[in-house]
């Protein structure tokens, strides 16, 4: 890889950490639990690298590593956003009063 | 070009919107907005890898996301009891993905020749997170779902194997960057993390569990990232930074909360205290029937309910629900003060009140609910121990002391429901339910407060 | 320039303005008059680019286009920091009471 | 290798430095820390530019260097009335630097045939918006100062002559970006943004230069934005986005805390409606010496200070810090209610009573205050007029309708300070001028407020 390339990635991963904590510190307390699986479910974003791995086909043991890890991170996307939702779903503002 | 102009337009856009998709969670009323814009800039980011030249096969692929799906769905329908369980499965599954992936990407490099010092030295990081946070998060779904034995499991010099073995495995990953083709190192780094993936957990206490999955879930993050520059993909990086901060944040929170260090988390063995201190010395409680709470209750102008980690053993959020309906029925003002690590979570009070239909704008934080305590009639403690021991406050000796807690002791009175004088997490006693103005009620919080509506509503039929 | 590095760049712009934008909603409104001057001597950054183009020696017009740029900016980045400095020097706190 | 990792390594600190930087603005205590943060990394930048490779000669730099220094330590003594305009002097300035580079770079390419389409494109863009910044910023400065006349210059279809011009700088820069080596075209677009930056600005009046700036800072930093894309310099490019989005987040503020659009703003020739409505009805208004106004001050419990454009004008911060002294010695409490956009500048009043020393503390934003307004005895009005303006609140027809006010209107009894009856930037008429409860005090804001000081302090000596 070329070497001007490994210094952008440490840019982008320095100005994506800033914004990880800026944006997380925002979150309402009341969805500590939600943003756990949301994140979760983000963090599954793994699954570019697995399907890569899997669809270069260079040799059977990786493709079979990828194809487990591809199953492994679409349990986490399918499984993390539903949940999510579902928790959310639950969280009602009252009519009016308070 | 175009293909990959597409692929990495997916990228960006992917990116962005997941950053949005944590911005929106800034608020209920937005959040679901949130997961939406998650869910999009994932679809985006596999599309647009599907598009990328390098991916030549599809069946393999359709067949894995295929079997995902059918195991992701039911994962998605656990009670919300079970949820810390099921994120620390997922963060094992995350954590195995960046660890199969690495392994496959310096197999393939291997052979190819092409495993540059670089390259080696993100694969190693790659697997060493991933594999560890594997087996660790195992540990700590196995714990919570008290498929392990939740005490800590400690032996001597525990700390020093652990070390010592973490130590081998770096020097490991440092010999294999300087030659990346003497594979056996790999495979003991492999092996090295997986083992100490296990031997991180065994000895922390189940109820440590939540700081623990919060720390497991920043190193599923990270391992994210160190994949994102073995394959030089930017949005693995910025996603894995965004999940590596939250469960940072998240575990900062829960510490300072519970007033304790990552160090004494993680290498206390917290749970033993628990263990040796449930001894309680006999002192004097006055306790109260069903009955004799609804009374109180209804004489109230101002209520406030403290839920704690009982409500959520005993399910009684949806009693509490409806003593709230029942009680804002006759004009009294019910409120719920949240202390930001009740129950085994964070959030983990909001989640339950909410899957009772509480509207969340009834829910207070501790620190806004504290000041109005004084003005309070009755403070209602369902299943809450540690969060309301006054201790943290003055007793310098207690274990607790500096955590914040809330004043429930500050009510004019304060009726608290659990099923004996047992400590709670953090294994002390309670000079609460001591207080002169403080009614025990024991028993089964879902059972007791089931009582006190049915005293309640008896109560508006013997009116009419 | 790699086609790769293109998508790095606008990666690094996309999240330097999620930064930007949360960051400068922080700041305390008592400041903005100071934020407007630092950031004023931040963007002067521009210096880098001079310095590069003066450096070279491609050209003597690129040399002296450089060279202004070199001036112009050092001129920024100078009084820039100094009067942010100077103004937040004068924001004092209140010993005790209200 | 090694030296560009020194130079990369810089960068990434500089980045991160600047990001700090800003963050640490959010309170006054830690602002002073930004500054250096920011000065760090600025030095961080520079040296490690200078190891960069491509740096073969030293002596024009150090040549420029020592110049800038030169200009710009003097630059930074001026008096803080005249900030905005050394604001407007910089963003030219950084609009300059960001055009001659681009032109050098696409000059150096052109001779050595590497103008790749790209390369063209985002060098048009750099080259567009730095220029346009230059000459509208120097325009915008010689407004505030006064060099340039500052009401609206417009002639018959001012927008559709600048539009045109727009257009065909584009079309010259589509056209290039094909035919990169096709030189003509490029000094058509450096004349044309020049020319483009000028026409922007003369039909804007010079009330609403603020936002004007706010806006050129905007570009200055877009443009530093595109620099970095020439350059593939990726420190330019985050600098220039914090700068690019603080830029347009203040003028955001602005705008709507004066409730106007953007486009009004730009095309609105604003500066016209205000000469316009000038012309005053005669109303009665009661009006007070300094000695009733200082009698009415030190029989009030709580008072509150609403300045305005016109103590920047007087130049009366200092007065009003003696009375701020005098009133809290007799223990009258005093605050000071700040519109956001009170002044010309975004946080102009702060500053200036910053230099009076008036603690940060006992400045209260406009949210804040209004809620107390009704247990107000006296506010005190120096030199506010369209931020007191009830009109805001309930006059559909007045043009500030909508733009959120300070209640000075609800205190007991208001004091306002200003030479005559005209009207504010809005150039429209003051209710609150002629309310029963309202005392106004003619003439210039710091020779008033001098006189009422020396009311009290006569009186203090009255008493001894
Ligand atoms: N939220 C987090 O993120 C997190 C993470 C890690 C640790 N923690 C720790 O967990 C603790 C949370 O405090 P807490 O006050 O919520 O809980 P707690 O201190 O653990 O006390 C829970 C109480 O609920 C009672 N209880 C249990 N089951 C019950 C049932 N079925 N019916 C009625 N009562 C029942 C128990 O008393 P009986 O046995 O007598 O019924 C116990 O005293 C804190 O110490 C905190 O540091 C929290
Ligand atoms: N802050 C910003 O960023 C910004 C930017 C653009 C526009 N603006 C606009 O500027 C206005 C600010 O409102 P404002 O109430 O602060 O100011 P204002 O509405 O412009 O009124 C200033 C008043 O001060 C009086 N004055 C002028 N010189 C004086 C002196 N030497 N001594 C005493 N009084 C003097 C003037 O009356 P006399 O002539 O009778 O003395 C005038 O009525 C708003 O309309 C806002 O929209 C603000």
């Amino acid at each position: 890889m070329t070497e001007l390339d490994l210094w952008s990635m440490l840019f982008v991963f320095m100005l994506a950490t800033f914004v990880g904590f800026q944006v997380i510190q925002n979150v309402s307390r009341l969805l500590h639990t939600p943003l756990m699986s949301l994140t979760n479910a983000i963090s599954a974003i793994a699954v570019v690298g697995a399907i890569l791995v899997t669809g270069e086909q260079a040799s059977t043991t990786a493709t079979w590593l990828g194809a487990v890890a591809v199953a492994a991170s679409v349990t986490n996307i399918v499984s993390g956003f539903l949940i999510t939702d579902r928790m959310l779903r639950m969280f009602r503002e009252r009519g009016k009063k308070s | 070009m175009t293909a990959n102009a597409i692929t990495q337009i997916s990228y960006l856009l992917a990116a962005a919107l997941f950053v949005m998709a944590l911005r929106w969670l800034n608020h209920p009323k937005t959040a679901r907005r949130g997961v939406l814009a998650g869910s999009v800039g994932m679809l985006a980011a596999v599309a647009g890898t599907l598009l990328a030249p390098q991916v030549m096969n599809y069946t393999w692929i359709a067949a894995a996301a295929v079997i995902g799906i059918v195991i992701g769905v039911p994962l998605s329908w656990v009670p919300l009891t079970a949820v810390p369980q099921r994120t620390a499965l997922s963060h094992a599954f995350g954590g195995l993905a960046a660890g199969l992936v690495g392994t496959a990407k310096y197999l393939v490099w291997l052979d190819h020749g092409e495993l540059t010092q670089f390259r080696t030295g993100v694969i190693v990081l790659e697997v060493l997170l991933g594999f560890l946070t594997f087996t660790g998060s195992l540990m700590a779904a196995g714990k919570l779902q008290e498929v392990i034995p939740t005490r800590p499991i400690t032996y001597p010099n525990q700390n020093l194997v652990n070390l010592s073995l973490l130590g081998i495995a770096v020097v490991a990953g440092i010999y294999l960057v300087f030659d990346p083709a003497f594979s056996p190192a790999f495979w003991v780094i492999v092996v090295l993390s997986l083992l100490f993936g296990i031997l991180l957990i065994i000895p922390i206490g189940g109820a440590d569990m939540p700081t623990v999955i919060s720390l497991l879930n920043s190193y599923a993050g990270l391992s994210a990232v160190a994949m994102g520059f073995v394959l030089e993909n930017k949005v693995l990086i910025t996603a894995g930074a965004l999940d590596g901060s939250s469960g940072f944040i998240l575990s900062v929170i829960m510490c300072r909360a519970m007033n304790r260090s990552f160090t004494n988390v993680l290498f206390g063995a917290f749970g033993q205290v628990q263990a040796g201190q449930a001894a309680v010395e006999a002192k004097t409680v006055k306790s109260a029937t069903p009955e004799d709470v609804a009374e109180l209750l209804q004489t109230a102008d101002r209520v406030v309910v403290v839920p704690g980690y009982g409500m959520a053993v005993a399910q009684a959020q949806h009693r509490i629900r409806e003593i709230y309906d029942q009680l804002t029925k006759r004009g009294v003002d019910v409120k719920f003060a949240i202390h930001p690590v009740a129950g085994r979570m964070p959030g983990h009070m909001n989640v339950l009140l909410a899957e009772a239909e509480i509207p969340y704008d009834a829910l207070v934080e501790m620190d806004d609910m504290n000041p109005e305590m004084a003005q309070t009639d009755v403070c209602l403690v369902v299943g809450a121990n540690d969060v309301v021991n006054p201790a943290a406050r003055h007793d310098k000796s207690s274990p607790i002391y500096g955590m914040p807690i809330i004043d429930a002791d500050r009510a004019r009175a304060v009726v608290a429901i659990k099923r004996s004088m047992n400590p709670g997490f953090a294994g002390i006693d309670n000079e609460l339910y001591y207080l002169d103005h403080t009614l025990m009620a024991f028993g089964d919080a879902k059972q007791v407060l089931g009582d006190v509506v049915k005293a309640l509503s008896e109560e508006v039929a013997a009116i009419h």
